[in-house]
This record gives structure tokens, C-alpha cells and sequence, in this order.
């Protein structure tokens, strides 16, 4: 088992936990910093696989994929911020409604 | 494009194109609607008249546009559609008239004739559509097209009706798309030709065949009413008397009939679908279908519900006239599609104008009614009597036709049911008649409307009294040359003709 | 020229008489029942044997006098009828009725046609028109029991025409044309004739009131109008009688044991005239037991005819005057009878109506539309009570069904169950689509 | 003009626009309506190309596959394009109307237009795209841009349901590009036509697979997934709804429907069979809930969840005869369902409500806007002559010719389901309700665009044709039937 292999094993739990997180907590907060871990899960994941080759140099590909996501969920996390605030103006909770409109 | 491949086309146009123009004209105008109507109404009249010389003589009309890989819009005049559009053209001019005079004040005109040029485009798309899949395509129009005319009255009852049409003729048109689907696939084509296009198909398939036959005459056999599919007949009466006209003579039970003809005959063909062993069923579904309607239509007092079940019981002598599956009762069969159409557009016409004049809605109030309304009731008694059979009105050419050709090919129980349908007709219409012309009235009537001298408005009171007068000529010109029985018999040599 | 003209007196015989049924058309004209009756009057001074054909018409008809019969009754239908004509009007009491009269020349073309028809169609045509236009007259000029007696004899006359229509059918599939003659001899080549002249027998006795169909008869002659009354026996009873002679295959055919048959209802129908005649004898009834013992004797001769074919054609002229004769019989009868009420004031006879307010033969008709109306009123109730009880079962059932959707419609949108279904579904298809490699 | 590279002019001209409208927000109007022409021209001169020389490929900036962007675009994605263009159009000039005299500021109408020009923006660069990590890339950016739009109409509402659409949008998008890393480390490239030749089974493929398919079903909202659509549609702007049902919800589909005939052609049967099994589930459900809603926005959203589950169908059918089918339904529930939410955004207008039973004779006071939702009513049921009548033909006809008659019933079944709705809908229209209200006038392009878009949905039903002839340049239906 190389450390690259590791590494992704190590995203890929990343990408696990913060399932779980999004899918246990009801606070907008922590379901926004669970997607964001799960992001980084498998960023890591794409840069540890970067490495397919033993020894020869990674994969520069990967990296730019990763660059690239790392501005979209930026990019992603400051609207859903904002949005987290709205929703909290608006009803008072920064939760999500669990009933379904009327 | 040529003036051949044009020509379909054209009489779809000329009450398309009126319709969609009377949607967007303002209520008030009343006389540009009328006088579209109307154009539209008589420039249809005489492109009928034309393609009718011209099939005759042996022209081919036959407009051709892709719809899919493979499969064509097509619309074509052949001698059988041509006998459904000289039928709904000439009953749509009438029924024209008699609408503009039935809704005259009434809101909402301009929907309503709007609607009402679409239903009659989508009825010629159905005579004239050359394969199946543009036959169904518009045949769901006509279901689309009549259905705001239903609820014209807005009413919840209207409503009510409307939704039961609607379940009825949704599920039908479904059961036909899939009964086509199915026939495209085995098949590979749809278009209509004279004595079938299937009997060539491997004998494997044969049950297939069965099954799409049962799935597109239930499908049809919704708009042609025939038991247990017409349930939303009778409700259907709710809207107003044009409407019924419309639905009972011109348009949609006519399209459900004309459609069970082509499909036997230009679908499966004659001794096709007779080797199948289909239409044995079918004549017993349209014999059993003869007998419950009038049964049913003994017990109504509305008489627009009266109408309706007779209607139930008489246009499945069309059915029964194909299904017995021989050249002399096809005669019967088809002359009574226009016949039906003749006399029954007679009747509602009828019970409109008492409905209109005197506010009479049921049987029971028409006591003495012949001496307030005597032209009415004369054009009444005329239909009635056609609808019994009574020679020498048209009825009695359509009976006699069917029981002919009933026993030409060895079915003579038809003519039992023949008879236990004139006696059941005679029990529910005669009671009518003497009620109206024999009976004192009743002092009042339920809510009467003066027109002066006359007894009701002349575009009231014109119609009925022209359709009368056809049901008549049509019996008694049975056998003059250019008539309708030779081009019935014109239509079946080409599907009997060894 | 002269063909021409008895062409078209023998169209106009029966057209005048449709054409001024219309009010519109006859409101000037003086006397417009005679004036119908003019080109039949004329029509009898032509010379025999013209005959004229219109293929056009209804599936191909004519119109014709031969010498013997036909002549013979249309002097007797001109000469019944104006004097009916002349009745018409001049009753005491009674006012000038437009319908009456309108009913009057409907029947009057359709008994004209009938006579002049030279095939079964046109003369099932005419012979229609002449039942429901005298059904129309009794109606429109009697009281109630001879409403009453129309009824029944508006039954009569469906169930009539009814059989007659098959025998038609049965008729136009055996032979070449429609015409008697033709007719009749493929009906005597026919292998089996016995459904067609089963047929026509029931039919025409059905209209022509014989023993024992003759219930409507007594009723109709005693309370209708006298010229109403007067028209009885020349126009449904002679025109049925007529319709035996021209549609059976007299003459041709040899049926012993169905003419014994009929001879026998023959002699019983007179059996009864006399009987009857003698144990009620009362001048209102007499024109009715005549016409009934009339009847009689000529199915006496039907029957005879039908079992020995020699016999008829010696003597089947026999047949026509006997049809002639019962309707001047008739008509003289009811002359003299309506002469006698007249002298002493006739009236509806309003006392004769009590035991007669339900006479038995038309107890069944009502015992039949009295069930039927039970069925339609009470059986269906009783189905939709049944089928309401149903339908709340059902919308019950839909309801719950409703309330378990909305449920787990509910459920599904709960963020932490929906999530968890994600993942689940992704590992199944991650499973299902691994299936095939595994 | 054949050597214009049309491909790079439709992605960056509403990019152009996006960006001028949020420049000059008082001209935003003017702007936004001239950029949408402009994008129909340009996809019209793309498809001009298309249709004369070919599926074009175009290496951007010249670099090329493995390294570079590459677009693509064959018949399939113009359709895509075409029907966005279209589309985009119709709700652009509606969006003219609603956003300048609604009861939205000014300051909405201003967030709106720069938004709308980069979700078209990511539309076209989705179906340009020819790699798969693009395809996360403007993935990622249509959810971001369609989040804004529903959060546009304001209120809990709307809020919740925005959020609600991030973090799916999201999740599924996470998903997704596990996958693609997946598939990478695999075989090395991300370009969609390399994969397709040097993909085969393995277990990271399989792991891949059910990451980016569960991944877009979750963005497709296929049921059970459609928890999060209802809310999202339902409470945003008319104009957004539209746009929503209409196009964003397609492009994953489209996504889906690419991958899965040219990367997963191996996929087994009985994933197929799961798919179809879910689209039938979801045509069920979606009528059902439909028919049970009380509002008329809620309503259209949940025959949306129906609609969708109809493109599922073709998965088990695996014909060229499903495929076109499939997309055809695709093209006429983009008009149809257009149509639908802009008559409802009218009704909505006219009489400050979409209860159902309160419509109130809504077809003799708004006929225009009655007449757009019964024809785009019709395409949806799937009757002649429409759009999604040519759809359900196609559809069954695969279904009766690969023997599964039963997804024919399905198909059946959903189109009795949805006639329902929509009759119930219409019967309310025309009667009168108990509980008057006032009204306002409806601006005249909202109640027109409603109808022609209604309009084209009924005409895509007669030409068909030259529709399904475009989809067969460079068809990859084809080439997966004939592997």
C-alpha cells in the first residue's frame, strides 16, 4: 500500500465524515462546513491519485482540477453563507424546515 | 404544392382558419363572427362540393406532410370520407345558423365559436385522414376541442360533465394511440387502403391482431357510445343545444362510428377481420348496445336525456351495419351515418327551441306543446318518425338496408333486433308526439319568450325545418341517381368488389 | 298526351291530398277534402291498365290501377271518402278543427297510395302513413275511449308494420323486385315460404282487426265522430284485406293446413259476429260486428284460397268484392247509425265509459309499463344505493391511500431521511451495476 | 463564416451580456433581451455549421485533449443548445415584463438578469463540454447561478428552498467528482471521447459509475430524490421556475444520458432496468402528489418530478427509437413546462394567488394566458398534436418493439395521470369561484410569450422530422447500438 493510496483512503473517509455530518446536523452551519469537508475529501482524493505511477512525477493534471474546485466551492461556501443569514432572517432559525410547504 | 395535394388542406382552412380568427374578435362584434361563420361555412360547402365531382370522376386529393420518420400526416378524400365530410359540412352550416340564433345575448360567443369551427376542422381531419396515426391525431383534437364547449355554461354541473367526458374519451383516446402504436410496430405501416393492409401479416401475429382490434374499437367505441362506453353521453346533455347537435349528429359520436368503418375496413379489411372471427363480438356489442339504449331511453323524463340514449341506440346500427359483415348491410350502415346525423340534429334542434322559447326541458311539460309550436313539432314528429323507421323517411332506408343485408349473409337474428329497437323507439318517441299534439296544455309554460307573430326566432326555427325536410328527401330520393345509397353502394363495391 | 296525363293524375291521386295536409296551402281554398279527392275521381274515367314507374323514389317504386280490384276499390274509397269529407265539417257541436282536418288527407293520400301501389314497398309506405294518420284522426276527433281505443290500436299497428317490415326483408332477399307479381311467384318458388307468409298474415290481421285481434274495433266504432266511424271499414280494414290478396302468393301456392287454419278462424270470427251480435244488439255496435263477420267470411276465403289454388283463381274476385262490400256495408251501417244519434243528440255516450275505463286487453299494457316504470324507478335505486355504499368504500380507501402519499411524501423531504436514501441508492446502483462483473 | 468558431462565440456572448447587464443595471433589460438574441443567432449559425460539415470539435486556445478544453458539439448538444436558446429567449422577453412592473423591485430585476445571463452561460458551456471535468465545472455553476435566482423571489419560502437546492446541488456535485477523479486515476484522461475508447470494467469504474449516476440523480431529482425540487420551483419567480423545470434540471440529465452511452455502454441490464423501474415510480408519484396539490406553482413543480421520470424510460429500452423518444420528451417539456409556469406566474400575477379552486373564470378574464397552459397541458398529457405526443409515440413504439410492454403502460398510465391534473386545472378555469377578488392587468408580452412558447410546444408535435435529424448528426445512439 503506497502513502498516495493512503492518502486517498484518508479523502475518501474525509468524504465520508462529512456525509455524516450533513446528514445528522440540522444547523445550516455545520451542514455548509460539511460539504466543505467532503470538498476536501475529494480534492484529496484527486491529488493523491495524481501519483499513478510509482516514482515517476504526478500527474500535473489533477492539480489544476483541484485549484479549479477549490474556487468553485469557494466560491460555493460565500453564497451559502449568505444564504445561511438569509434564512435566518428570514424565519428566525438557521435550520432548514423539515415539513414541506403547505 | 398543387391544387390536388391542396385541396384537403383547404377545407380543413376554411373553418380553421375562422375559428382562430373569431377568438380574438370582441364580443360585441357580432356580425363580423357571424359572417365569418358563415363564409367559412359555405366556402367549405362548395370545396366539398368540388373534391366530391372530382373523387368521383376519379381525382386523387391527397396532401402529404412528414409527422415521422416514416409515417405521414396524409389527408386524402376517398369515397368514405368524403360521405362523413358532405355530412358534417352541410350539418355544421346548419348548426351554424342555429347556434347564432340559440346564443344570441348569451356571453362568451366568441369562445364558444371559436371551439366550435375548431371541432368541425378536427371532424373533417378525422373524414379525411388517410392513415391511422392521423386519424388519431384528429380525433384528440376533436375530444380537446369539444370539451370547452361542454362547460361553455361554466356551471359546476357543466363541469361535472365535462370531467366525465373527459375520463371517458381520455382513456378511449389512449387505448386507440396504443392499439396503433402496436399495429405500426407488427405492421410498419398505417395508411388506410381499401380491403386492409394486414391479412398479409404472418399467422402468429393473428392473436395480436385480435387484441389491437379490441383495444382500437374500445377506443373508438367510446365517441360512438356503444355499451358499456357511453356513460358520458347522456351527462354530456348539460350544454347547450348546438353543443348537443354538434356532439350527437355532426362531430364526435359520428368520429367514433366513422372510425369503427375504417378500421375494419381500410385497417383490417372486410374478410379479414371477418376471418379473425372480430365481428361476430362486435355486431353483438352494437345489437346489445341497440337494445339498452332505447331500454334506458324509456325511463327519461328530460328529453334532452331521452335524446341522448336513443342516440346511444341508433349509432350503433352504423356499427352493427359494418359488423355484420356484408356488402348490402355496409350499404344500411353507412347511409345511416348520415341519417342519424340528419334526423337526431332534428330532434335536438327540437327540444332547443322548446327549451329556448318555452323554457320546456322535460317530457312531461311538453303537454299540448304542437299548438303553441306547430312547425317545431312538425320538423319533431318528422325526426321522430325517421328515428322509428317509418318509411318512407330516411330511417326506414337504413333499416331496411341492414335487415337486407342481414339476412343476405345468413344472420337473420339482426332482424329480430331491428324490430325490438323500432317498437322500443315507437314506446319512448310516440308518447312525445301524443303528449304534444293531443294533450290540453297546461295553461303556462315554464318560462316562455315571445318572438311576435312567429313562434320562435327564424334562425331558430329554419334549421330544424331544413333537416326535417332532408330526413324526408333522403328517404324518398333514396334511389335517385347522385344519391347517397349509390354512393354507399359506390363505397362498399370497392371493398366487396371481387 | 294521355299517358302522360294519367301519369300524372295517378302521382297527383295521392300527392294533392299530402300537399294540402299542409294548412298553409289549403287556408283559401274552399272545401280543400273534396278538392283532394279530384284527381282520384279522375283518375277512375282513364282507361285500365296505366301504370307509371319512378325508379327514384324511396328503393324504387311505381304507381298503378289494374282493372279488377283496384279499380273496383278506389270508386269505393272516392265515394266513402266524400262523403266522409262531407261529414267532416258539419257535425253539431263540433268546431272546424285544422288538425282534424290535416289528419284527415294524410290518411286520405295513404289510403289512395295504398290502392294505387304496384310493389310492396310503396304500398307498405302508403298503408304506414294511412295507420298513423288514423291513428291521428281518432285521437284528434274522439273522446276518451276512442283515445283509448287508438292506443291500442297504435300498438297494433307498430307491432303490425313490425312484421310486415320482415316480411319485406324476407320478400326483397328472395325475389327480383318488389313488384306483386314478381313477388308473389318467387314466393311460391320458394323453399320456404312459411316465415314470410306467417308474416304477412299476422300483420295485415293485426291491422285489419280480425278475430281476435279485434279488440280495438268495438271501442273505435262506438266513440268516435261519424265520419270517422265511417271511414272504419273502408280504409284499415279494407286496405289490410287488400294488402293479404296483393302480398300472399294466392293463386300459386297449396298450403292445406295452414288454409284450414284460417278458414277455421274464419268461420270462428263469424261465429263470434253473429253471437255476439245477436246477445249485445244495439245499432252503436252493429257496424262493428259486421265489419268483424265481413272479415271473417273473406279470411274463410283467404283460407280456402291459400289450401286449394284452383279454387282462388276461380274465385278470388270473390275476395275483392267481399273487401268493397264491407266497406259500403260499414259505411252504411254508421250512416244510418249517425243519421239515428243525430235524431236523438249524439253524444260520447258518457255513461258507457265507466265499465269500459279499463277494458281488459288494454290492462296489460298497463300491468307491462307499470312494471317497467318499477324497474327503472325501483330496482336502480336499490343498484345505486348498493353502488353509492360502494363508491364511499372506495373513497375511503383512496382517502387513506391519500393520506399515506402525503405521508410519506412528507417523510421523503425530510432532509436527514432523503440524504440517507441518496446514499443508499447510490450504493445500489453501484451494486446492481457491479452485478454482472461480479 | 464556416470558419467562425461558433462554439466559443455562444458560450462567451452571454457571458459578455452577464456582464454588461451587472455594469449598467438600468439597461439591464435592453441588454439582457439583445444578448438573448444574440445567443439564438449564434447557436442558428452553430447549427448552420453543424448541420453542413458535421459534429465539429474545437480545441480552445489550441491546446487540445488530454490538456486543453475541448468543446464538442454534435446533434445532440445542439439540440440542447437550440432548445436552451429557444427557451431562453421566450423567458428573457417574459422575464421583461415580470421583473419591471412586478411587485419585485427594482433592485430584483437588477440581480436577475446578470444571474440569468451566466446560468445560460453555463448551460451552453455544459453542453459544449467534452470532458467530464468541465462538465463538474459548469455543473457547479448552473446550481450556483439557479440557487440565486430562486433565493431572488425573497421570503422563508423562497430562502429555505434556495438553501435547500445549494446543498443538494452541491452534494451531488461532490459526488460527481469523486467519480471523475475515480475515473481519471484510472485512465488518465477526462475527455469524454479517450474514455470512451480506453474505458472497461473494473471496480473503480464501478465505484465511479454509481458516484456520478446517484450523483446526478440527485441533481435530476428522479424519484426518490425529488425532495428537494417541489420547494425550489415552486416558490421561486415565475420566470425562474421556468427556467428551472425547462432547462437547469435537463442539463444533468444530459450529463447522465452522455455519460452512460458513451463511457458506461457496459452497464448491465439490470441498472437499466433500475432506472426505468425509478422513472416509473417517479411518473407515479409525481402525478399523484400533482393531483393532490392545492396550489397551481406546486402542482406544475410536481408534474416536473413526473415529466422527468418519463427520460428515465428509455434506459430500459435501449433503442434509438427510446433514446429520441426520450429526448424529444426532453424538448417538449422544456416548451410545455415554460409555458405551464408562465401561466401560472400570470395567474399568479393577475390575481395575487394560485389556489386551484379559486381560479376564478380565469378563461374568460385571462384567455391568452388559459389557452398557453391548456395547450402546453395537451403536450404534457402527451396528445395529439404536440410534442409530447411525437415523445409518448416514439416511446412506446420502443416499448412494443423490445417486448417491455409494461413501460409502454407506465407511459399510458402517467399521461391519464397528468390529463387529470390538467382537466382539473381547466375545470376550475372556467367556473366561478365563491370568494371573489380584485384583479390586475397582466403586461401583454407575459400573457403572449406564455402562449407562443404554449404554441411551440404544440408545433414541435409536426416537426418532428427535421428535429429527429438533427439528433443523428454524430449520434451516439448509433455508435452505442452498434457496440
Amino acid at each position: 500500500m503506497s502513502p498516495a493510496f493512503l492518502y486517498a483512503l484518508v479523502g475518501v473517509g474525509l468524504f465520508t465524515l462529512g456525509l455524516y455530518a450533513l446528514i445528522v446536523h440540522a444547523h445550516l452551519l455545520r451542514k455548509i462546513l460539511a460539504i466543505n469537508v467532503m470538498a476536501s475529501g475529494v480534492f484529496l482524493v484527486l491529488v493523491a491519485l495524481a501519483a499513478r505511477t510509482q516514482g515517476a512525477a504526478p500527474d500535473p493534471v489533477p492539480h489544476a482540477m483541484v485549484i479549479t474546485g477549490i474556487v468553485v466551492a469557494v466560491s460555493a461556501t460565500a453564497l451559502a453563507l449568505a444564504l445561511m443569514l438569509r434564512v435566518r432572517a428570514e424565519t428566525g432559525r438557521a435550520e432548514l424546515a423539515e415539513e414541506p410547504l403547505e | 404544392m398543387n391544387w390536388d395535394a391542396a385541396l384537403p388542406l383547404l377545407v380543413l382552412a376554411s373553418s380553421l382558419l375562422p375559428g382562430l380568427v373569431i377568438f380574438f374578435l370582441t364580443e360585441e362584434r357580432v356580425a363580423t363572427r357571424t359572417t365569418l361563420n358563415l363564409a367559412g361555412a359555405v366556402l367549405k360547402l362548395m370545396l366539398v362540393g368540388v373534391m366530391i365531382w372530382g373523387v368521383f370522376h376519379g381525382a386523387h386529393y391527397e396532401t402529404r406532410l412528414p409527422l415521422l420518420p416514416g409515417l405521414d400526416l396524409l389527408l386524402r378524400a376517398d369515397s368514405l370520407s368524403m360521405l362523413f365530410v358532405v355530412l358534417s359540412s352541410i350539418l355544421w352550416l346548419v348548426t351554424t345558423v342555429y347556434a347564432v340564433g340559440y346564443l344570441e345575448g348569451s356571453p362568451n360567443r366568441s369562445r364558444f365559436f371559436g371551439f366550435f369551427s375548431l371541432c368541425v376542422t378536427a371532424t373533417v381531419g378525422v373524414a379525411l385522414a388517410g392513415n391511422l396515426i392521423t386519424f388519431v391525431l384528429f380525433y384528440e383534437l376533436l375530444t380537446l376541442a369539444t370539451y370547452p364547449l361542454i362547460v361553455h355554461r361554466g356551471t359546476d354541473e357543466a363541469r361535472r360533465a365535462g370531467r366525465t367526458y373527459l375520463v371517458y374519451t381520455i382513456a378511449g383516446g389512449t387505448l386507440l394511440l396504443v392499439g396503433t402504436v402496436w399495429l405500426y410496430t407488427l405492421s410498419g405501416t398505417l395508411e388506410f387502403t381499401a380491403r386492409g393492409f394486414l391479412s398479409g401479416l404472418d399467422a402468429t401475429h393473428h392473436w395480436s391482431l385480435v387484441v389491437i382490434f379490441v383495444l382500437l374499437v374500445a377506443g373508438l367505441g367510446v365517441k360512438a357510445a356503444l355499451i358499456p362506453l357511453h356513460g358520458w353521453l347522456p351527462q354530456a346533455m348539460v350544454a347547450p343545444a348546438p353543443v348537443s347537435a354538434l356532439l350527437h349528429a355532426v362531430a364526435v359520436v359520428k368520429a367514433g362510428a366513422f372510425g369503427i368503418v375504417r378500421v375494419v375496413y381500410d385497417v383490417y379489411g372486410m374478410q379479414f377481420s371477418a376471418s379473425l372471427g372480430v365481428t361476430l363480438p362486435l355486431a353483438i356489442v352494437a345489437a346489445a348496445t341497440i337494445i339498452y339504449g332505447s331500454m334506458r331511453a324509456l325511463f327519461q323524463d328530460d328529453l334532452k336525456r331521452r335524446l341522448a340514449f336513443s342516440t346511444v341506440s341508433q349509432v350503433a346500427y352504423i356499427v352493427l351495419g359494418i359488423a355484420i359483415a356484408g356488402p348490402i348491410a355496409a350499404v344500411g350502415g353507412l347511409v345511416h351515418l348520415v341519417h342519424q346525423g340528419v334526423m337526431k340534429i332534428t330532434l335536438f334542434f327540437c327540444a332547443g327551441n322548446l327549451a329556448e322559447t318555452l323554457g320546456i326541458h322535460k317530457v312531461s311539460e311538453m303537454n299540448g306543446v304542437g299548438r303553441r309550436m306547430p312547425w317545431t313539432m312538425t320538423a319533431f314528429t318528422v325526426g321522430v318518425f325517421g328515428m322509428i323507421g317509418v318509411p318512407p323517411l330516411a330511417g326506414f332506408i337504413s333499416k331496411w338496408y341492414l335487415g337486407l343485408g342481414a339476412l343476405d349473409v345468413g344472420q337473420g337474428w339482426v332482424i329480430f333486433i331491428l324490430a325490438g329497437s323500432s317498437l322500443l323507439n315507437a314506446a319512448y318517441f310516440l308518447p312525445i308526439l301524443y303528449a304534444a299534439w293531443f294533450k290540453a296544455p297546461a295553461g303556462t309554460w315554464p318560462a316562455e319568450r315571445s318572438f311576435g307573430r312567429r313562434e320562435t326566432a327564424w334562425a331558430l326555427l329554419a334549421p330544424p325545418l331544413v333537416t326535417a325536410f332532408l330526413t324526408l328527401a333522403l328517404g324518398l330520393l333514396a334511389s335517385a341517381p347522385f344519391g347517397l345509397l349509390q354512393w354507399a353502394r359506390f363505397i362498399t363495391r370497392l371493398e366487396y368488389a371481387p | 298526351m294521355n299517358t302522360v296525363l294519367s301519369a300524372l293524375l295517378l302521382i297527383l291521386a295521392p300527392l294533392l291530398p299530402l300537399l294540402l295536409a299542409f294548412p298553409a296551402l289549403r287556408s283559401r281554398l274552399p272545401r280543400p277534402c273534396h278538392i283532394a279527392l279530384l284527381p282520384a275521381l279522375i283518375l277512375l274515367t282513364v282507361p285500365p291498365g296505366v301504370s307509371i314507374d319512378l325508379p327514384w323514389l324511396l328503393l324504387g317504386t311505381g304507381l298503378g290501377i289494374d282493372d279488377g280490384a283496384g279499380r273496383l276499390l278506389l270508386a269505393m274509397s272516392v265515394l266513402i271518402w266524400a262523403l266522409a269529407a262531407s261529414l267532416l265539417h258539419t257535425a253539431k257541436g263540433q268546431p272546424a278543427d285544422d288538425r282534424l282536418t290535416t289528419c284527415f288527407l294524410l290518411t286520405l293520400a295513404g289510403n289512395l297510395g295504398a290502392i294505387l301501389a304496384t310493389d310492396l314497398v310503396g304500398f307498405f309506405t302508403f298503408s304506414v302513413l294511412m295507420g298513423y294518420g288514423f291513428y291521428a284522426l281518432l285521437v284528434a276527433g274522439g273522446d276518451e275511449g276512442a283515445r283509448r281505443a287508438a292506443r291500442v290500436y297504435l300498438v297494433f299497428l307498430i307491432l303490425a308494420d313490425l312484421a310486415l317490415f320482415e316480411a319485406l326483408l324476407i320478400a326483397a332477399a328472395t325475389a327480383k323486385d318488389l313488384g306483386f307479381e314478381s313477388v308473389r311467384q318467387a314466393m311460391a318458388q320458394s323453399a320456404s315460404p312459411g316465415l314470410y307468409l306467417s308474416m304477412v298474415l299476422a300483420g295485415f290481421a293485426l291491422k285489419a282487426g280480425v278475430w281476435p285481434l279485434h279488440v280495438w274495433l268495438l271501442p273505435a266504432f262506438r266513440s268516435s265522430r261519424p265520419a270517422v266511424a265511417l271511414l272504419l271499414g273502408a280504409v284499415p280494414v279494407a286496405i289490410a284485406l287488400l294488402g293479404l290478396v296483393r302480398w300472399l302468393p294466392l293463386g300459386e301456392v297449396s298450403l292445406p293446413a295452414l288454409g284450414l287454419v284460417i278458414q277455421a278462424m274464419g268461420v270462428a270470427a263469424m261465429l263470434y259476429a253473429i253471437l255476439a251480435g245477436a246477445k249485445r244488439a244495439s245499432l252503436t255496435r252493429l257496424p262493428a260486428y259486421a265489419a268483424i263477420f265481413i272479415t271473417g267470411l273473406f279470411t274463410t276465403v283467404l283460407g280456402m284460397g291459400l289450401s286449394d289454388p284452383e279454387v282462388w283463381n276461380r274465385q278470388g274476385n270473390l275476395a275483392c268484392f267481399l273487401i268493397v262490400s264491407l266497406g259500403f256495408g260499414v259505411a252504411i251501417l254508421v250512416a244510418a247509425n249517425g243519421w239515428l244519434q243525430a235524431r236523438c243528440q249524439y253524444s260520447a255516450l258518457p255513461e258507457k265509459q265507466a265499465d269500459d275505463s279499463s277494458p281488459w286487453f288494454e290492462r296489460w299494457s298497463v300491468a307491462v309499463t307499470r312494471w317497467a316504470a318499477q324497474m327503472g324507478t325501483d330496482t336502480l335505486p336499490r343498484l345505486r344505493a348498493a353502488w353509492l355504499a360502494n363508491v364511499d368504500r372506495c373513497l375511503r380507501r383512496i382517502r387513506i391511500w391519500q393520506r399515506t402519499l402525503d405521508g410519506s411524501e412528507r417523510f421523503l423531504q425530510r432532509w436527514a431521511y432523503a440524504v440517507t436514501l441518496f446514499l443508499l441508492l447510490g450504493i445500489v446502483v453501484v451494486f446492481v451495476g457491479a452485478l454482472s462483473w461480479i | 463564416m464556416s470558419d467562425i468558431h461558433w462554439p466559443v462565440i455562444v458560450i462567451l456572448l452571454p457571458l459578455a451580456g452577464g456582464v454588461a447587464c451587472f455594469l449598467w443595471p438600468r439597461r439591464s433589460v435592453l441588454l439582457g433581451l439583445l444578448t438573448a438574441l444574440g445567443v439564438v443567432a449564434c447557436v442558428a449559425g452553430l447549427g448552420w455549421q453543424v448541420v453542413e460539415q458535421g459534429a465539429q470539435r474545437y480545441a480552445v486556445g489550441g491546446w487540445g485533449a488530454p490538456l486543453g478544453i475541448d468543446l464538442y458539439a454534435d446533434g445532440l448538444s445542439l439540440l440542447m443548445l437550440t432548445v436552451t436558446a429557444v427557451v431562453g429567449l421566450g423567458i428573457s422577453v417574459y422575464s421583461s415584463g415580470y421583473f419591471e412592473r412586478a411587485r419585485y423591485g427594482q433592485d430584483r430585476a437588477r440581480h436577475f438578469w446578470p444571474v440569468w445571463m451566466f446560468l445560460w452561460t453555463a448551460l451552453n458551456a455544459l453542453f459544449l463540454s467534452a470532458d467530464i471535468f468541465n462538465l463538474y465545472v459548469t455543473l457547479e455553476l448552473l446550481g450556483l447561478a439557479a440557487v440565486v435566482l430562486v433565493a431572488l423571489a425573497g421570503g422563508a419560502d423562497a430562502v429555505s428552498g434556495a438553501m435547500r437546492y445549494l446543498l443538494v446541488s452541491l452534494l451531488g456535485s461532490l459526488f460527481y467528482l469523486l467519480g471523475v477523479a475515480l475515473l481519471y486515476h484510472s485512465f488518465g484522461s477526462v475527455d469524454i471521447a479517450i474514455l470512451a475508447e480506453r474505458v472497461e470494467p473494473s471496480p473503480a469504474v464501478w465505484a465511479a459509475m454509481g458516484l456520478m449516476i446517484a450523483g446526478l440523480l440527485l441533481k435530476t431529482a428522479l424519484f426518490p430524490l425529488h425532495f428537494w425540487l417541489p420547494s425550489a420551483h415552486a416558490s421561486a419567480p415565475a420566470p425562474v421556475s421556468a427556467l428551472l423545470s425547462a432547462l437547469v434540471v435537463k442539463a444533468s440529465f444530459y450529463i447522465l444520458l452522455r455519460l452512460w452511452l458513451e463511457i458506461f455502454p457496459f452497464a448491465n441490464a439490470a441498472l437499466a432496468q433500475l432506472l426505468g423501474l425509478l422513472g416509473a415510480a417517479a411518473v407515479f408519484w409525481g402525478g399523484f402528489q400533482a393531483l393532490r396539490q392545492t396550489r397551481l406553482k406546486m402542482l406544475i413543480a410536481y408534474s416536473t418530478v413526473a415529466q422527468l421520470g418519463y427520460l428515465f424510460l428509455a434506459f430500459p429500452l435501449a433503442s434509438i427509437t427510446g433514446w429520441t423518444g426520450a429526448l424529444y420528451m426532453l424538448l417538449s417539456h422544456a416548451a410545455a413546462k415554460t409555458a405551464m409556469f408562465m401561466a401560472a406566474g400570470n395567474t399568479l400575477y393577475f390575481g395575487g394567488h394560485d389556489r386551484i379552486a379559486d381560479l376564478d373564470r380565469a378563461v374568460q378574464r385571462m384567455p391568452l394566458t388559459m389557452t398557453a397552459f391548456a395547450l402546453a397541458g395537451i403536450s404534457i398529457m402527451g396528445l395529439p398534436p404536440s410534442g409530447g405526443f411525437i415523445a409518448k409515440w416514439l416511446l412506446l413504439e420502443a416499448a412494443i418493439r423490445s417486448g417491455q410492454w409494461w413501460w409502454g403502460g407506465v407511459l399510458i398510465l402517467g399521461g391519464l395521470l397528468s390529463a387529470a391534473w390538467v382537466f382539473k386545472v381547466v375545470g376550475y378555469a372556467f367556473t366561478r369561484s365563491e370568494a371573489p377578488h380584485e384583479a390586475r392587468a397582466v403586461p401583454a408580452t407575459m400573457e403572449w410569450t406564455a402562449l407562443l412558447m404554449a404554441v411551440l410546444a404544440i408545433l414541435l408535435g409536426l416537426f418532428a422530422p427535421w428535429l429527429l435529424a438533427l439528433l443523428e448528426i454524430g449520434s451516439p445512439f448509433n455508435r452505442e447500438n452498434a457496440g
